[in-house]
């Protein structure tokens, strides 16, 4: 595939200067903390798939192939840190998680394939989520207990206390895992979260999760918003907090490691904000263009696993090209595949039902309707 | 002999204890008090929540998610108006997924004015419930039907709104429950929580069986030749004692339909009887502008325009910011006895 | 009137002992707060005619005059310390007052006529808060920028920024006073507040109230909400807070003289909690009948006055005498008046407009409809 | 020349200028962005709020109280569901402080599909405001009459929704608003921002005079005896394309009404037209069940049953919970060109 070669993204640009060391770490530091050289390198090679995915797929947005796009870059490392530690399955046994739309890390490090992602911003009859019906990175995964993504910000942290309820009485180890952005925290229902998980005797396995990128589309939080970290709000319900470099996988992984142990081990919920970066802007809406002020997560890491001899340039161009190989094969795949019909339209608007009369079976339009 | 009110309690009664129902909750719905129209009194699964209906709204969602099977309950309907963005959402949660997730959530909620309310205790909520796709909306106008339908609408596995007409709430039926004991007061010596100190108490369950009202399923609860009235919820006996009173008289008979189902509805019945009466009168208590009888009048319309012999009539309230507290308010803007008698009168007798 | 005397209400019950003190005391104490034995009087008098205007409600209530009853009965010295406190005036020079349901105290110490209540209560088209239309306590007089009370919980907590910005930009002295009970503090719009009040070179002079009774109707706070104080909920917004013991009339009414002056002086939010007292249950429909377990600040503040000195039981009675005609007369004289007509239905819906070729001057029902 | 994105700016500034609007404000209306559709870019008063509707509308609400004149937005009309409590209480405040307060606010927000928006993005909401009584509801199709109608909505002293057409925000008007330069190029050059760096930008507004739409009149924009179409929005410029074709093609001819106000409307030029012609369809794209063009229908069925040659018609978006992001979705389920075609069609030729 002669344009995967061609395509120069800025993974390729300002090649990272080579280290001299030559034995390579059996773990990565930051300061206190550390992570093993082998989770450092799984991390950035999903950070790696994450990031190429995103600009596949911005790409794709602007060709014409897609209309809309929105995702994470620059959040590569707090979705791929939270993708890796979620216990995956069905059911309250397992982790529920209720994302928003810029993790399209966490899915791919919880296993989703590339072409899933790429079907769903293709608009394909065979997008798993929603059949073509809404934009990327609205994800809806049952077997891995992914509710469906909405627009509406906020939303989800009103939800959340459901799932972690049932979490609570069935016992084990399943949380409950909410995610928004921090712009979206002046809405009502980021406090409904914190009220409903700590009722009296009631305290729930719920990690409230903060992007904080510092904007909600184009308005700067410090002008809205008087808080100094969100993570304060966490304090008049007794709820433990901590605010993390997001820039930092290290940190990260550490920070959500801690705070999912709480919650699944206190059944107590935890509000965790991760200090992000926002590489590309709000969306496709506002350009999709990249953004140089802000620090890249995946250049930083990688200039540190090399510095530190964790790898080398050579190892981690294989990563990229493997990772581009891997997104462009699934674009190929996908725009092969049909698109929804107008058959389509009302399909799975209910339930099948024994006790209704009209739609036994799914939607058929107008009640008798011919 | 049940009220609507222990009707609906002894189907979640029934749906607690068959049917998997986990959660019954809400504002004041728990112990102490049982909910403010006592509908919850006694459940094993009831509990009472933070003043918070998107909170409510949300943690069912969240219940349904992880397998649960919740009933919450909206105080009054005229305190969902906060939340109409989560209902749209519980409505399209599985088409959004394309199948992926159902959203198997009961929201019960007082609608309709009549018991002196004011602005906050006396709006209606079916038209803008049968505004929101992937809902279903019932609506019972007596305890038997409340009693059928709140099972049905907890085995349904889609969201349903139970919406209870909060002035007949307290009126009781005249047939029994099945499974319902034959003597009222020995119903409330079992169930009904005393006044005073609760916190001994339990209920007596009478031992109740399933009975299903399916969703989509009206009632041709009087028949006749001189039109088509088609009603749900508070209004529907104002129909028919108009109905019984036009009959005996003047000789007037009409099919009386209650509907029952707001969506899905029984366009089956409603056609039947259009096409035999040509004649139709839609009643509810709804505000009149983009109100759902305006929805079935168009249906008719639509499907029937050639079988009408006279105009097509709706009976609405008026399109006013509120009910108010004086009753001269409430008279004069909410469809009354002598509002539904005069329009079945002139429905029977105007010229065609 | 007969009636009068023969009315044994618990404002009669369980006589003061006389004290022994001769010499009026010049200020009255609360641990290390004082005020003048004036206003101290002048507090126990407005406390007198609120408890007996809302005795007089309930009995209304009861006989079939009225329907609903809410009210404010155990609130008395929170309302009556803010009635007396409040700059009085219509414009953004003067306070904003966005009340709930119990704050018949406040209207009646700023100098609301006991029969603008009674009129209300009795539906009458003599109303001037709402000509009949709603609920008693739901007032809204336009003069003294007491905007309409909602019975929809919390909302006023969202539109209190609003009057403040206007105030904020006015400059002056005029504040925003916003007021609720504890338990619609779960809603999000009191969190909406805290959020709108402290935007950053935005602060707003508002004045949060929070009535603590510990009960939402039925509904016990510390079964469902995990705050220790509701002021709590300030700290992450840097917003000066305090809770104070509601049933103290020396505590609150300078808890509320130093927090209006930081809102007035500061241009800034305060959030004051008061704990008090809910002396006749939720209302009518939970029965409105006394409850005896609670501390009565009209009962124990009568004995703290008579044991200074400060007043006698003989001129406690002639003051409860004198509400009592007064709450007695304005029955009498507004049960007289007109009931709103057929006529009433549609007036008032909309304000005139030049620009509205239907409805120029109010609505007549459906456009067009003859 | 203008776009109704420009024409509405321009109102904006019309009325900080001289109607005293002292706030224009909601998520990215202020610098640097002015509003997610350009619609606030440069305004004196614009300003950021946090990201929280029910901030926005409580906020509008108590400016207004304190005699301010806000215009307030939600950035789409899909995110207005948490707040339809508040749109009511505006709604009724004056009503129920028997004329103590009025609330004048404006809110507009971007309504319909037709961007690509998906289930979020292509929300109609004229349906549920006229469900909100005490407010006035408009909508504009063209840029001269978003001038028009937005200087109307901030004179009125009562709530007013501008709902704007969002896929037609970008839409030129071939007329002149007064005042706007003749040359759009130089418009263009004069009130929009520029890309990229704005911190120093100012427009330069044109002169602008003021022009009103008053609220409650319709513009008759097609004449003809076959039969009346009613719409408004983003449909109307479809419903007059097909208009025109079926004129060229078939000499059918259509009294076309862009309605413009949602409530209250021109009830008297719609009964003219349906005297006249006999024939009325009416045309819109929100969801199909309790929608506004059914109370429409009611009304004309109420007053001219018999003045109906033909079944009137209606043609809606149908009843499904979101517009699919794919446009199979969107076709199949929102009228399109080819539909109100048929639809005019069929209504010029059905045998009376
Ligand atoms: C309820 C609601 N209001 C408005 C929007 C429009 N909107 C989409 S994203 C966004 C900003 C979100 O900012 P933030 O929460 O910080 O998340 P981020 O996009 O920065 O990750 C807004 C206002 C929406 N989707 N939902
Ligand atoms: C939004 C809303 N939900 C529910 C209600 C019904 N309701 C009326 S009062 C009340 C309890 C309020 O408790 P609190 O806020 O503590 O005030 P209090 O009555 O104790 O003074 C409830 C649930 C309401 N009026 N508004
Ligand atoms: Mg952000
Ligand atoms: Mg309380």
């Amino acid at each position: 595939m002669p344009e995967l070669n061609e395509d120069s993204s800025d993974l390729d640009s300002g090649s990272p200067r080579r280290t001299t060391r030559t034995a390579a770490p059996a773990v990565i530091r930051s300061g206190r903390e550390v992570i093993s050289a082998e989770l450092a390198l799984t991390l950035f090679r999903q950070m790696i798939r994450t990031r190429v995915l995103e600009e596949r797929s911005i790409k794709m947005s602007k060709s014409g192939e897609a209309y809309f796009w929105i995702g994470g870059p620059g959040e590569e490392a707090f979705n791929v840190c939270l993708g890796l530690q979620v216990h995956r399955g069905h059911g309250p046994a397992f982790d529920y998680l209720h994302l928003h739309y810029r993790n399209a890390g966490v899915m791919l490090a919880m296993g989703m394939p590339m072409i899933n992602h790429v079907r769903q911003l293709a608009m394909r009859q065979t997008d798993p989520h929603s059949r073509g019906r809404n934009f990327v990175g609205h994800y809806a995964v049952k077997a891995w207990n992914v509710v469906p993504v909405s627009s509406v910000i906020e939303v989800q942290f009103a939800m959340a206390p459901g799932t972690a309820l049932i979490q609570k009485r069935h016992g084990g180890e399943g949380i409950t895992m909410v995610v928004g952005g921090e712009a979206g925290t002046a809405e009502g229902d980021f406090e409904t979260c914190l009220n409903w998980s700590t009722r009296p005797g009631q305290e729930l396995p719920v990690l409230m999760l903060v992007t904080n990128n510092r904007y909600g589309i184009s308005t700067d939080l410090h002008t809205v918003c008087a808080e100094k970290l969100v993570s304060d709000r966490a304090a008049p319900y007794g709820i433990r907090a901590e605010s993390v470099d997001g820039n930092d996988p290290v940190l990260v992984w550490n920070a959500l490691d801690r705070a999912m142990r709480y919650c699944r081990r206190e059944r107590k919920p935890f509000l965790l904000e991760a200090m992000v970066s926002r590489l590309h802007g709000h969306s496709s809406s506002s350009g999709a263009q990249r953004v140089w002020g802000e620090t890249d997560v995946l250049a930083t890491f990688e200039q540190k696993l090399i510095d530190c001899g964790a790898i080398d340039s050579v190892a981690v161009q294989a990563m990229k090209d493997e990772a581009k190989a891997e997104a462009d094969a699934a674009v190929v795949a996908a725009m092969k595949e049909p698109e929804p019909t107008r058959e389509d339209v009302y399909r799975f608007t209910y339930a099948p039902s024994e006790v209704d009369a009209v739609y036994p079976k799914d939607y058929t339009g107008l009640p008798g309707a011919k | 002999m049940a009220s609507i009110a222990q009707a609906v309690r002894m189907a979640l009664h029934y749906g607690e204890k068959h049917l998997g129902v986990t959660d019954v909750f809400g504002e004041d719905v728990g112990p102490p008090l049982g909910g403010v129209f006592t509908v919850t009194q006694g459940l094993k699964t009831a509990w009472n929540t933070p003043l918070d209906e998107r909170g409510i709204i949300g943690t069912a969602m969240g219940i349904a998610y992880a397998g649960g099977r919740p009933v919450c309950e909206i105080q009054f309907c005229d305190y969902a108006f906060n939340v109409l963005d989560m209902f749209k959402i519980a409505g399209n949660q599985r088409w959004a997924s394309a199948g992926e997730f159902d959203m198997p959530i009961v929201v019960m909620t007082p609608t309709g004015a009549g018991i002196r309310g004011s602005l906050y205790h006396s709006h209606c909520f079916e038209s803008w419930a049968s505004r929101i796709p992937g809902w279903k909306v019932v609506m019972p106008s007596n305890a038997l039907d409340a009693y059928g339908l709140m099972i049905a609408a907890i085995k349904d596995p889609n969201p349903v709104f139970m919406l209870l007409p909060k002035a007949l709430l307290r009126a009781r039926d005249t047939r029994l429950l099945p499974g319902e004991p034959a003597d009222a007061d020995e119903l409330s010596r079992m169930i009904d929580a005393p006044i005073g100190d609760r916190t001994d108490w339990q209920p007596q369950w009478p031992d109740m069986e399933e009975y299903i009202v399916p969703i989509g399923k009206a009632e041709l609860v009087r028949e006749g030749g001189d039109g088509t009235v088609i009603s749900y919820g508070r209004l529907l006996p104002l129909c028919v004692q108009a109905a019984d009173e036009l009959a005996r008289d003047h000789g007037h008979s009409f099919d009386v339909i209650d509907l029952r189902s707001i969506f899905p509805y029984d366009w089956e019945m409603i056609s039947r009887s259009v096409q035999k009466t040509g004649r139709v009168l839609i009643v509810n208590e709804d505000t009149e502008i983009t109100n759902y009888a305006e929805h079935l009048l168009r249906r008719v319309v639509d499907e029937h325009f050639y079988d009408l012999t006279i105009r097509p009539r709706t009976l609405m309230g008026k399109h006013i910011p509120g009910i108010g507290m004086n009753q001269n308010y409430e008279i004069n803007s909410v469809p009354q006895l002598g509002d539904v008698r005069a329009a079945l009168r002139e429905l029977a007798t105007d010229p065609a």
